[in-house]
Parts: C-alpha cells; structure tokens; sequence
C-alpha cells in the first residue's frame, strides 16, 4: 500500500499548537508512508488540488488528512480522494484540530499527540478495503400516522405532490385536538372554520386514502420499501354502506356513554358519529355500551339503518400496504393532573381542563356553547385559569414547558368575558410565554380590553367553601402575599405529553423518543423534520409542542422531505454495513437477535444455516460485531483488525 | 412482635382522654404493647426548632430504651412525637451528625434502632376491617365525621409512610369499619392548624383552626375526629379564642378517633376520657344511641 | 507508541459517533482545555465496541480505558448503548477478579451538546488515573500460586445414585431407540472406577449403560456436532441423551440460545447423587497398575487398587459443583425416573472464587500470571465447553479478525483464557469441564464463577434453567434496576 | 426600611449560600419562584418575608437580610411548602436551617419564640418530661406575658387536663436527660453559640 499523509495548519487553529512540520515528518516513518506534508489549508481549493496532485504524482492507494473533525470535511475529503481516482473510503482523517489544538497549548504534547493521531489513521487506513453503493428501486407512497392538523397538512401537501398517501387516524374522525377546539389564538377565529375545508379536502382527494378506527400494528422495511401492517378496529358498522345518516344515532337505547369527543363533558350513544363535521362522516358503535354486543338483546340500530350497514359480527382486519417513507404526527395527550390530589385528583366536578373548558365553549359541544357549571348547570361569575398544571413541575417528573397554555389561557379568558359579560376571570402563572406573531399583543389585550386579573403565582390548594364555591389558595409573589380567591369554576392549563402509544409507535418505526415519548429529531436545528431512520419524518407535537401554525409548517416540511426523497427513482445505500463472512458462520444466530433493524436473516448457503446480512437494511451499527464470537459478521470500514489496528499502535509494551 | 409503647408527654397532662381511649381500644382489639418503662419527653417543636441534634438525642435515648426492653417497633400515639423519632432515626443515619449526637448521649447509640410507628397505623397493620368490625356494639351510622390528620402525621411522605401526603384515608377505614356511613371528604384534612405556635403567637393558631372549624359547621359536621394532641387541643381548648378571632361562636365537638371507635365498642364514655372534652360531646354521643336505637326498632318492626 | 515520559498515561478512549465524539468535538471548538493524555478511537455506536478491545488496551498497556456513547434513549441505532451498559458494566466488575482496578475503566454517556461535560468527563478521568498511577505490568508480577480449599457443605445428601431406577431408564431407552439416531449416555471405561462416553445405537448398546459417580463427563459437549446450526442440513440426527441435572442446564442453554432445535432431542434423567472429583481420587490412589474392584455402598466407594483398598467417601470426594448442586434431576428432561431430593440452604460462594475473593488485586493479578503462564494453549478447555460451538472457527486461531497472535507469552495465554471466559458470559452453566479438561490444573473456573455471579447480581437470572428466556447480554432493559453507573 | 437600593454584589455571601445548601441538604438555585410555598403557608401571614422570599434572599446570598428576619422563628414546620414545591425544594428543611444558623450567630429576631422554646426545654431538661403549667409559668415569667392563655386556665384545669406536677421519669430517667441538656450545652458553649 502506498499512502500519503497531509497535516494541515488550518491557518494558526492548529499550526499555533502543534508543530505540523513535525508530524508530518514523523508519518514518514509509518510502515506505508511514502509521502507526507504539511498544508496551510487543507480544505480550501488549492489544498484539495495539492492532495489529488500527490495521489496521481506518487501513485498513492490510500490518503491521511490531519486537520479538523472528520464529522466536518469528512465528506469533503472523500469527494477529493474519489476525484483522483481512489476509492472514496481509501481515506482516513486525524483530528489535530477540535481534538488536539484547540484543548491545550503545550507544543511538545500536542504534536506528540497529533503523531499518535495521525499512526492511528495510518494504522486503520492499512486494513481498509475499498467498498462500493448499491442502488435499489424504491415505492413511491407515503404512511402517514395520524390526522391531526400536521399529518392532514403532510397528507394534503404529499398528495398535491402527485404520492399516494395512506393515512392512519386511531380515532373514529379525523381533526384531531384541533377538532375540539372553539376558537383559536390570537386571531380568535373559528377552528372548525379552518379545519374543516381541510378535513373535507382529504376525503375528497384522489391520492388520499383514509383509514380512520385503525392503527399501525407493525412496520418493517427500509427507507423506500417499508411493509406496514395496519389493524382496522371493528366498527360494527360497514362504512362502505354507512352514510352518515344518524339515524341509528337517534334510536339508540343506550344513550349513557361518555362522550370521549367532548372530554367527557356530556353523554352520548352507544352508536355515534362523534361530531357533525366528522371525516369520515360514519357511525361506529362502542361495544363496551352497545347492549346489543353485551347483552346480546337489541339490535334497535340494525332495524332502523336504511342501508343495513350494522354488522355486529365485525372482527379487527389486517390490511398490508407497501410505502416508501413514514411520516409520524401522532400529537398529544393531555398528562393524568389526577396526581395533584391538592386540586382534588378529580374529584371536585367544577375544577376542569381547559380542553374539557373548549367544549364548553363549543358552539357544537354538550351545552351548545353556554358556559355553565358541569355540578350544577350554573353560569359561572368567577372564574379562575390555572396555569403549569403538570408543567414545569419536577415533583411529577415534568419539567417540560407545554408551551401553547399560556395563550390558549388568555384566549379563554377573553372569549370567557364574551359569553359571560358580568364575569371575572384570574389567571395564575408563573411566566408568560408569548413568543409567536401576534401573541404578546394578545395577552396583553386580555389584560386591558378584557379586564383578566393576571396574578403571578402558583397555586398551593383548591377546596370548596362548603357554600358551592370553591377556594382557590394562591400567591401573588408580585405583592409577596398569599392571597385567596372564591370562584365557581376552575380551569386548569394541563400539561401535554405525548400521544399515549407513542414510544410503542417509535419502537415499530424504530426511532427514537424522549422520556415524555416525542419523538427525536435528527438535529435540534438543522434536521428538525428528519429522524435517525432514514425515511422517516416527523410532523407536529409528537416531536415537541407546538401550537397550530407551527404544527401545520412543520406537516408541509415533512411533505416537502417525502417529496424531494421520491425525484429520485433509485436510491443509493451506504457501504458501511456488516458482511457476513459465511466460511466463519457457525449460524448461532446472536447477531439476528441483537440486530435492532431486523436487518439479519438466516439463510441457507450450500446445505448449510448462515446468517446474511439484508443490505438495504442495515444502518451500520456493528453491534452484530461485537456479539459474534468468531468475528464472522463484520461492520465495513469499522472491522475488528481496524480498531485493533489503532488499539495495538496505542497500546504496545 | 414486640411492640414499645410510647406515649408522649401530653399523654399524661392535655391529652389525658387520648391516652385512655386509645388504651381502651387496644384493649378490646387485643393490640398488647408494653409502654418504655423510662421514657422521656421527645423535644417535640422546640428542640427541632433549636437543634436537630438535641432534638436526635432525646429521640433516640426512648429509641434505645425501648430497644433495651425488647421492642422491635415503638408505637405513640401522638404524630409529633412519631415525626421526631422518625426524624432522628434517619438522620442518625449520618454517621457525621451520629457522632454528634452520640457525644450527647450516657452511651454511643445503637446501629439498629426499632422502627417507629403510630397507634393508628399499628391498629390499621395488625386488624382488617372484619376484624375491628367485630368489636363494634354501637354503629357509627348516620354520624356526620370530619377526620382530621393535622400537617404532621402524613408528612414528609417518604417518612411517614402515611399513604398520600395530601390525602391520607386510614381513619377513614377505620371509622368505616366501625360502621361510619356519613364520612366527610373534608378538604382541610391535612391543613396546619398552627397549634405549635399556640402559646407564644394567638393569632396564628386562632386563624388557621377557626377556618377548619368554620368548614366543619358548614359541612354540618357532627365532629371532627383527629388524632393529634396538638390539634386537639387546639380545636378543641381554644375554640372560643378561634370563635373570638373569626367573629363568631364555634361549637363543634373535637373527638379523638380512638374515642369514636370506642364508642362503637361500647366502652365506658369515663373510660374514653369523654368528660375531659372542652365542646361538650353530648350531642354525638345522643345521636349514635338514637341512630343505634332507630335500627334496632326498624329491624325489631320488621321481625 | 511510548506516552510522554513522566508526563502521560496510556488512556484509551471509544467513543461513539454521533453523541460522544460529537461532544468533544463541540469541546474543542468551545477551547475547553483537557489534559493531553487521551486518544480518541472513533466507532459508529458504543455497541459496536467489543469488551475484548478494553481488554486487549489493558493488557497491552493502557492505564485507562474510557468508553462514551449516547445517552440511553438517544442511542442512533436505538438499542445499542443499552446493549453496552449491559456488556460494559459485566466487564467493569469482571476486571477485579483479574486483579485489574475497575477504576481503570470506565463508561458513560456524553450527547454530542455537552461539551462541558465532555471536558469534566475527561478531566475527572485522567485525574483518576493519574491518581492510581501507571498499569502494573505482567512482566513485573511475582507469580503466586494457590490452591483452593475444597471443603464445603452440600445441599442435599451426596451419596452413589445405586438405588437410582437404572433399569426403568434403560427399558425406556429401548423403548425409543429405534426412532433415534444415537443416545449418548456413560458406559464403564478402561476400569471399573473410570466411565467413558457410551454411543447407544441398538437396544444391546443400551444395556452397557452405568449410572453412579463415576459418571462425570457432561454429555451436551457432543451435542452440537450432531445437532446444532452449522451442522450441514441433511446431516442433522435425532438424538437421546442421558442428563443429569447440571448436564441438562447445558442443553437447556443451547435451546435458549436457539442453537439447537428441542424436536432433535430427546433427554433422559436420572436424580444424580453426586459424582467424584476424579484428580482428587487418582491422586490418592497414587501410581497403581491396576485397578481390581470397586464396591459401592450408600456413602462412598471403595476402590481395591494392586490390592490395596482405598475407601472414598463421596461428601470428601465430590466435584466442586456438586455440593452447590440445587438442581441434582433435570426437570425440563422428557422421560424422567424417581425423584429429586429435598434442597436445603443456598449454595455457598464456590471454593475457587472464595479463595480469589480473599486476595488483594495485586494477588490476583500474580496469581493469575503464575497459573496462566502455566497454560499450553492446548484448547482442551474449549473442547470440552458444550457450549463453545465455533470451536472450530475460534477467533484463538486466526488473523481474521486478528485479536490474538500465537506469540508464547503470558499476556497472550491470558488473553486467550480471558477471550473464552467473556464469550461465556450469561451463558456458562459451570458445568465445570473446562478446568476438568485442563491437563495442568489451571482453576479458569474461577473466571466463570465470577460472571455466572455478576450475572446474576446484575440481571437477576441464571443460565440454563429455562429454555424460553433470553440469555441477558442479547437483550436490555430501558431502565436498568441494578446497574449503578458510577458518576464522572 | 433601608435607606439605600440594596447592592445584590456587595450583599452576596457566596459561603452563606453553600453553607445553606449543605446543612439543609437542598440546592437552592432549583427556586424558580413560582410561590407555592408562600401560597400554601399556614403562617404566610405572620411573616415579613414571605416563604419565597427567604429562598430568593438566600439564592442571592443574603445573609443579614435572611437571619434577621421574623419569618424564620414563625414557621411551623408543617412542612406544607416542601409538600408542594414543585422543583422538589424542603423549603421547611431551609426555614429550619436558617433558624439554627440564626441561632447560633446569637440573632433572635422574635425573642417570645425562643423564650417560649426555652422554657419548654427547661422543664424537660429539669423532670425528663415536659410539664405544661410549668412551661407556662416559665414562659410567662420571661415574656413579662403575664396574661397568656389564662382565659384557657379555668376549663383546662376543671378538666384535669394540665396537672400541678410535673412528672418524674422513674429510674432516674430525667437524670439521664438532664446530662444530654447539660453536654449540649456545654457543647455550645465550646463552640461559642448560642444553645
């Protein structure tokens, strides 16, 4: 092998501790070395037409770069070195820079450790191979989970785009938290208004096809070929038949269901369409309340549906899709706030979530959009907003900021003030965070047009007065006394947390999740739509919180992802994956067990059981290669006698 | 299990009544425990309030006493005193602040000290609800029961060990065992009543009862039921300064549990300390006769 | 390379691409000064970096090694720092009965953000090192050698298994042979007093087979090459074999480990009272030409040997395993004849590892040097494992991967017997034939005894007992109850 | 009233704050002042800086301003503000610590608690066990509080609820006490605080 060595000064980032000189004089002395030196930089043009330059001139097989972290110009280098003719992984890097010269000063330290870096390199680049890409054919379609308003927007962007999409909502309706929402912040203005064009446009569009009741049961795959298991739960009623009559609805005995779509603030019917906008615009029957499914005794639904769309028979139904990329917009759940046992756990009927508070205020919620007391149907006078009610709150666990309460808070005291003109409305916080377009303009408006006392504190307790009211036990920190209010209601911001499932979806998608289950970007800031698994992207809270113009920025980013993914007809691998070497296997099979992609198999090779690594599949982890025992499986350009290599040239007494 | 017996000063002088019908119903349960022969005051506030290390010494000389005698678990029925022992064995823990205490101490103390609990959660451990049940004579029905822990018996949980800190339940269940129907969820359950400042500070003990009493009326409690000294007394003695402070006259009657739960056993109401009450019981005692009485006739009707 | 003279140590680092080179990375371009001494060896997960890499720096030379990968939750592949914690944390605790400080090695979680933290973490570890000083080196060790004391209290009575209903098993033997390839069961040996394998291919076969303590071979060695994965497809056999209980603990692992498939396999059990520790008794037994006649009786045997005889009560002459033996009658066994005695007490510290356990590091990392410098690298302990089943592609033999030369020097023998013992973690079921097998007496069960009880410590589990669970260091757990990493 | 801003850089006692920490055993920079120890205080209103102020006051070091103050001698130790913080704080484990340290530094910023205190100390360290009347008495006699509670007396005595004598521990038990009074005493006499 014939290897070249350039120690780049990087101006005086490096050349100012370590002498480059001498380190590269001091690679002449490698075993392969024939050629070494020093450069101002490296990276810059000049640099990079020095190094092609050596490679034709000295017929070199393999190139060292000294200079800054491979995670910067490792690529840059690669392209140069390929330029020359070499194969691109014929290249090694030493990082003299963010690893030696910018950590300490003392010259005869840092060159003697830039010489130990670059032996390292040396040492490795010695037992490289060059490796090649493959390409693969990919299916141009897109999973999308979950129809909030972010995954309605990456459906509606994605399909506009010309892929065919498949969207997956869990619930009955799609819409969402958004769905539920009266108004909305800081324009006040109608969500259904908003949405509902949007919800109407994804059952219309041709490239779009709906599975609402149904859940992502297993996915499997790659980017650009992922096999998906959908589960589609038993409605009991066939929607290819059903029109959305309400008919059934309207006859249904059991009419004492809780009305999951309205927080459980009213009833509803064991058969139901969970609101008039509801996409798809069907019925489902809940089998937990139907008496026909418990008691085997009714039946009333299937007499009255003119097109005998009941089918009490149905069982969950597995369908398999083939997609190329997954986009994930699970959203949120509102986290337990039963723990704080000092606001009652629960057990207070008047003290509420602000969600529960929304279909109060809903026009088509349980009260027709009067606000009145869920203990006694009373119009409340005085009415206190909580804030950071498991939000930043460590004795929970929940440190997080929830982020949108603040202003959703404000907004419902300002419509509060609309309804109820003779009421007052206290709001507790501890900050308010008002940070987007329009939104510190809004408090501030539900402070001086709307007259809501804004008082800085948190809460220590609520109890009621033994008088139908309730005390709420405060602070006003800003006066520096404990203060005192009697309400007749109570609203409490409760914190988010991410969509209950969630952490079991990212198992599936194999992506990784926060302690609070969202989803891990790529990046903080450069990657935010992006996750580690290639093709998968995220889209609104199940990555964070956000509120609505956010969430729906973030679905058409996604879209915009997918879309750039599939102009390509054929993608390309990376070679850094594990080979097996199947003279070596003894087919024990501790690497299809580790594997975290499934990307190992069991084959048969000349009569005999060999594991095989599906290429496509593997990300390039090498965990298989540290659980082979005989180093049969292993990881390309991270192989045992490469990091021996540098293990040995360390460490030799 | 050997249980050590601690009572606490007040059990001698203020909360004479507390003392004797918690003898009471330990006697008819069965719970047999042997009181620390040489047993001193705990410190209670004021030697936590000046030093944690007086307040450790006097906590574990009892500690040791009763680990002399025998004791595997020492039980008192006042949660003050229980919160300084608790305290002091975990901080004995330390063997910095150990050393500092030991110093104090006749002799160095032991590694392994009994655990200390209270006579509401022995009796809780030892009987189920079957077994206090079958004591019962006289049925806490219809008998409208604010239960009352005060700040210190649930809290720090992790010490007490007391179930939820804000919202214990084990008198709860033990009244109901003795056939109390008409429990309150009394929201102040475990509010201070500022009793330690009692003496030296009116005001602050006076305000904070007077608005737990002031609940208590308004929920139309018959009593309130507690299991503190401290809070006894406070509710119970200085009703009328908490009456004088919020403008108004209480007269609401402030019972131990363990006087309830040995009037459901039929214990002598002299034998339960019941004449040693400020708020005259009277009326309690009155309706759970009446409602024992109206049952007894309904079912006697009946047959 | 040599480290600065008197300035720097040898510290090693690993550190995973994405969190924790990226963390010091974000160090340097934040100019967080760090002490020099550290290199820094890049791989793509803190899964990929094997245990033996740590090792090999260790005994090469290093006088620290440092692993970083991502925080548990944020690993890029998903899994594989909760695979490290798990293999990491068993190698940390192992390092000590090597006679290697613990604190010489060291892992943690950097994200590639945190560079403070990155710069804490190396300061505060080359601190440590410098504070423990230079790696003692084997080349400077006085050789230490030990014997174990063998005395120990048994669970259960040991006694001769001569009641034990021999005639039912070889009825039922007969019984299945015909749709068996081959049973695998004892038979007497050159003597009375030894037993070799017995091969029962017909229903004659089957009457030479003996039970008793003599009976100290385990069986499962021979089961993987009639019956495991490599073997080639149409070669596959159905196969009996007579177990003990310790002997089915193997098999119980390999179907565990899915190496073998439970439909070519058929176990037999009798309850074992108990076999001799046969070195013990030949050294007894002195240099005899012959051996005339072994009587039994219910506690021991009596060996007449050039007519001398030699009683050998079998509470004194038990193997090591037998008198911690809780499982003496196989229970996962398909044909099973009488029943397992009553178990009294737990099993007490083996003697080997009570005798390691009292040394000093210093005595262990001497001790070791004298026994291994011992060993001739004749592989008969890994022969005799039934559970090394890429025995014949050991990585001891190759330069692919290369991880050990044939060089004949302590440090490689010990690398050798390191190397065995690790790919045994979470596995070994000390059957205890390896050091059987040593022909110059190296106590390597030691090393066993010493992960079987890490394992154990650690994930609460026990090899071989249930043929459904996952062998701990294939598998993780998010939130790992028993690992205590330590801070940095 | 001061009769200047306060300067918070002149005014900061850095080993004040570590010293906090490390007795009390809390790490006072987690405060983000939300209140909800204040707001939960039964003893709020007695106080001249509010529970959340002290934690402020000693976050920024403080320490005059904090050992001076009343709030520290009125607290109850009903541990409510720790029960509720909700960055995990033992607030009421702080309050203690501040009065300890205030103790020794010889500040009593409310004398009629410490009198109080006092009193019921001596008659523990005299019999072995507490003895209300004679707490009483004492504490009158040093408060010059001559009324307090008597309005009590009559109904607890027709009670029999306080007794007239003190209660002796047998085996001489309040000996024994005694000598623990007696070392701690003499201990912090050595140490030069106050006991």
């Amino acid at each position: 092998m014939r290897i070249g060595v350039f120690v780049c000064h990087c101006g005086s980032n490096i050349a100012g501790t370590v002498d480059c000189k001498a380190a590269a004089e001091s690679a002449l002395a490698l075993p392969d070395v024939v050629y070494a030196t020093d450069l101002m930089y490296t990276c810059a043009e000049p640099g990079q037409a020095a190094i092609e330059q050596a490679i034709h001139d000295y017929n070199l097989t393999g190139v060292v770069v000294a200079s800054c972290s491979p995670r910067m110009h490792e690529p840059t280098f690669r392209r140069t070195v390929e330029r020359a003719g070499l194969n691109r992984y014929m290249f090694e890097m030493a990082n003299i820079r963010e690893h030696v010269s910018w950590i300490g000063k003392d010259m005869v330290a840092n060159t003697n450790k830039a010489c130990e870096l670059i032996g390292m390199a040396v040492a490795k680049l010695r037992n490289n191979r060059p490796l090649y890409a493959q390409r693969f054919d990919i299916t141009k379609s897109v999973l999308v989970i979950g129809g909030g308003v972010a995954g309605i927007q990456a459906a509606l962007d994605c399909a506009d785009g010309g892929i065919p999409v498949i969207l997956v909502e869990k619930e009955p309706t799609i819409g969402g938290k958004m769905a539920k929402l009266d108004k909305t912040f800081p324009t006040v203005d109608c969500s259904a208004c908003i949405l509902g064009p949007k919800m109407v446009d994804v059952a219309q569009h041709p490239n779009i096809t709906l599975y609402a009741c149904s859940e992502v049961d297993d996915i499997t795959g790659y980017v650009g070929n992922f096999d998906v298991k959908i589960r589609r739960k038993a409605t009991y009623v066939d929607w290819s038949k059903c029109t959305g009559c309400g008919t059934c609805t309207e006859k249904c005995p059991s009419k004492k269901v809780p009305d999951r779509f309205n927080e459980n603030m009213g009833l509803t019917t064991a058969i139901n369409i969970p609101f008039p906008q509801a996409i798809p615009k069907r019925a489902s029957i809940n089998p937990q309340y139907c008496r026909k499914l418990t008691t085997g005794k009714c039946g009333i639904c299937a007499k009255v549906c003119p097109t005998k769309a009941i089918d009490y028979t149905m069982k969950d139904e597995i369908i398999t899709v083939k997609v190329g990329s997954v986009i994930a917009a699970t959203g949120y759940d509102l986290m337990d706030w039963t723990v704080y046992q000092e606001y009652g756990g629960g057990k207070y009927p008047d003290v509420i979530t602000s969600l529960q508070y929304e279909r109060l205020l809903n026009a088509s919620g349980p009260t027709g959009g009067h606000i009145v007391r869920p203990s006694d149907g009373k119009e409340p006078k005085k009415v206190v907003f909580i804030q950071c009610v498991g939000s930043r709150d460590k004795s929970i666990g929940r440190p997080l900021c929830s982020g949108f309460c603040c202003m959703y808070t404000a907004k419902q005291a300002v419509l509060t003030k609309d309804h109820i003109p003779d009421s007052q409305s206290y709001v507790f916080y501890m900050d308010i965070r008002a940070v987007g377009k329009l939104y510190d303009e809004f408090t501030r408006r539900a402070i001086e047009e709307y007259g809501t006392e804004y008082i800085r504190g948190r809460v220590s307790k609520i109890y009621p007065d033994g008088n139908g009211q309730y005390v709420v036990c405060g602070v006003d920190t800003l006066l520096g006394q404990r203060i005192e209010v009697t309400c007749d209601l109570v609203v409490l911001a409760v914190g988010i947390e991410a969509s209950h499932g969630a952490s079991h979806l990212a198992e599936k998608l194999r992506i990784s999740y926060d302690q609070y289950g969202f989803f891990l970007e790529g990046h903080p800031k450069l990657r935010p739509v992006e996750t580690n698994t290639a093709g998968v992207f995220l889209a609104g809270v199940c990555q964070g919180t956000k509120d609505i113009p956010s969430s729906v920025a973030q679905g058409s980013a996604a879209a915009a992802k997918v879309l750039a993914l599939f102009s390509r007809d054929k993608l390309e691998n990376d070679p850094q994956i594990a080979h097996v070497n199947p003279a070596r296997c003894v087919a024990c099979g501790k690497c299809i067990r580790c594997c975290p992609f499934g990307a190992i198999k069991e084959e048969t090779f000349r009569g005999q059981l060999k594991a095989k690594v599906i290429d496509t599949v593997c990300q390039g982890c090498g965990i298989c290669t540290s659980t082979c025992p005989q180093g049969a499986i292993q990881l390309s350009h991270a192989t045992d006698n490469e990091i021996l290599a540098e293990v040995n040239l360390l460490c030799q007494y | 299990m050997n249980i050590g017996y601690y009572p606490g000063c007040s059990a001698k002088g203020s909360s004479l009544d507390y003392e004797l019908s918690s003898a009471a119903v330990c006697r008819e349960l069965g719970l047999v425990s042997s009181e620390i022969t040489d047993w001193n005051c705990c410190g209670s506030t004021p030697a936590h309030a000046i030093s944690s290390e007086l307040s450790a010494a006097l906590c574990t000389r009892n500690l040791m006493q009763a680990s002399k005698q025998g004791a595997d678990v020492v039980m008192t029925p006042c949660p003050s005193c229980l919160s300084n022992l608790l305290h002091a064995k975990e901080r004995m823990k330390n063997p910095e602040f150990r050393k500092r205490v030991d110093e104090l101490l006749d002799e160095p103390s032991k590694e392994d000290l009994p655990e200390a609990t209270s006579v509401m959660q022995m009796i809780g451990r030892m009987y189920n609800t079957g077994q206090i049940a079958a004591h019962v004579k006289m049925s806490l029905a219809g008998l409208r029961i604010a239960p009352y822990y005060g700040c210190l018996m649930s809290r720090p949980a992790d010490l007490m060990n007391f179930g939820d800190p804000e919202n214990p339940t084990l008198m709860e269940s033990l009244l109901a065992a003795c056939g109390a129907t008409d429990i309150l969820d009394f929201p102040l359950k475990t509010e201070c009543c500022g009793a330690a400042s009692g003496i030296p500070h009116r005001p602050l003990s006076s305000v904070n009862s007077g608005r737990i009493l002031e609940l208590a009326t308004r929920m139309e409690a018959d009593c309130i039921a507690v299991c503190c000294p401290l809070c006894q007394m406070n509710l119970d003695l200085r009703q009328k300064q908490a009456g004088r402070q919020a403008k108004t006259r209480f007269d609401m009657p402030v019972l131990y549990y363990t006087q309830l739960m040995g009037l459901a056993f039929g214990c002598d109401e002299k034998e339960l300390g019941l004449d040693k009450l400020i708020a005259r019981p009277d009326k309690v005692v009155d309706k759970i006769k009446a409602l024992n009485t109206a049952v007894r006739e309904a079912q006697g009707g009946k047959a | 390379m040599p480290v600065l003279e008197g300035k720097e140590l040898r510290i090693v680092a690993f550190l995973c691409n994405w969190c924790s080179y990226g963390g010091a990375d974000t160090a340097g371009v934040a100019r967080a000064t760090q002490p020099t001494d550290l290199r820094i060896i890049r791989v793509p997960c803190s899964g990929r970096i094997d245990p033996l890499f740590v090792l090999r720096a260790l005994l090469n030379g290093a006088d620290g090694v440092l692993i970083s990968g991502c925080h548990p939750n944020d690993c890029h592949y998903s899994a594989g720092n909760f695979y490290a914690r798990r293999r990491l944390e068993v190698l940390k605790q192992f390092l000590p009965i090597l006679g290697i400080d613990d604190r010489r090695f060291e892992y943690t979680w950097v994200s590639a953000s945190e560079g403070q933290r990155w710069q804490q973490v190396v300061t505060s570890f080359t601190q440590r090192i410098h504070e423990l000083g230079p790696a003692p080196r084997l080349e400077d060790a006085e050789p230490l050698l030990e014997m174990a004391d063998m005395a120990l209290k048994p669970l259960r009575p040991l006694g001769t298994g001569q009641k034990a209903p021999l005639d039912e098993l070889k009825a039922c033997i007969k019984s299945k042979i015909k749709d068996l390839d081959v049973v695998i069961g004892w038979q007497q040996g050159y003597d009375a007093a030894h037993t070799v394998p017995l091969f029962m291919r017909t229903e004659e076969d089957v009457d030479r087979l003996v039970w008793g303590p003599f009976n100290v071979n385990n069986p499962a060695t021979y089961v993987n090459e009639m019956i495991g994965k490599a073997v080639p497809l149409d070669k596959v056999k159905k196969i009996g074999v007579v177990v003990k209980g310790c002997d089915s603990r193997s098999i119980v692992e390999m179907l565990q480990e899915k190496l073998i498939d439970k439909d070519n396999i058929v176990l037999f059990a009798l309850p074992c009272e108990g076999t001799f520790d046969m070195a013990r008794i030949d050294r007894e037994l002195g240099r005899y030409s012959k051996i005339d006649k072994v009587e039994y009786d219910e506690a021991g045997v009596t060996i007449t040997a050039d007519g001398t005889p030699h009683r050998f009560c079998i509470t004194d002459y038990a193997q090591g395993k037998c008198y911690n033996c809780s499982m003496p009658l196989a229970k996962d066994a398909d044909d099973i004849f009488g029943t397992a005695p009553e178990i009294t007490g737990t099993p007490s510290t083996p003697p080997e590892l009570a005798m390691l356990d009292a040394m000093t590091l210093e005595q262990r990392f001497s001790f070791w040097k004298g026994e291994m410098d011992r060993c001739l690298r004749c592989y008969a302990c890994r022969n005799a494992c039934p559970l090394c089943v890429c025995k014949d592609y050991c990585i001891a033999e190759t330069r692919e991967p290369h991880f050990i030369s044939q060089e004949w020097n302590v440090r490689e023998k010990i690398y050798f017997q390191y190397i065995h013992a690790m790919h045994l973690a979470g596995r070994c079921t000390l059957c205890g034939e390896c050091q059987r097998a040593c022909p110059v007496g190296i106590p390597i069960l030691a090393l066993r005894q010493q992960l079987v009880r890490i394992i154990g410590q650690l994930f609460d589990y026990k090899s071989g007992m249930d043929s459904t669970a996952t062998p701990p260091l294939l598998c993780y757990k998010v939130e790992e109850t028993n690992i205590k990493q330590r801070e940095l | 009233m001061q009769d200047s801003p306060l300067n918070i850089v002149r005014g900061r006692d850095v080993s004040f704050i570590k010293e906090v920490e490390a007795e009390s055993g809390q790490n006072v920079s987690n405060c983000y002042q939300c209140g909800n120890c204040t707001a939960g205080c039964p003893a709020a209103f007695t106080y001249d800086m509010q529970a959340n102020q002290v934690m402020r006051a000693v976050q920024l070091g403080l320490k005059d301003q904090v050992l001076h103050s009343k709030s520290i001698w009125m607290c109850l130790s009903c541990s409510t503000c720790s029960l509720r913080c909700p960055n995990n704080i033992d607030v009421a484990s702080v309050m203690e610590t501040l009065r300890h340290m205030a103790r020794r530094e010889n500040i009593v910023a409310v004398p009629r608690m410490d009198k109080f205190w006092m009193s019921f100390l001596n008659t523990v360290q005299a019999f072995g066990r507490s003895f209300e009347i004679g707490t009483m008495v004492l504490y009158m006699l040093r408060s010059l509080r001559l009324t307090t509670d008597v309005d009590l007396a009559p109904s607890a005595l027709s009670k029999g609820k306080l007794g007239f004598k003190p209660h002796v521990i047998p085996d001489g038990g309040a000996k024994a006490v005694g000598r623990i009074f007696k070392r701690y005493q003499e201990r912090a006499k050595r140490e030069g605080v106050r006991p």
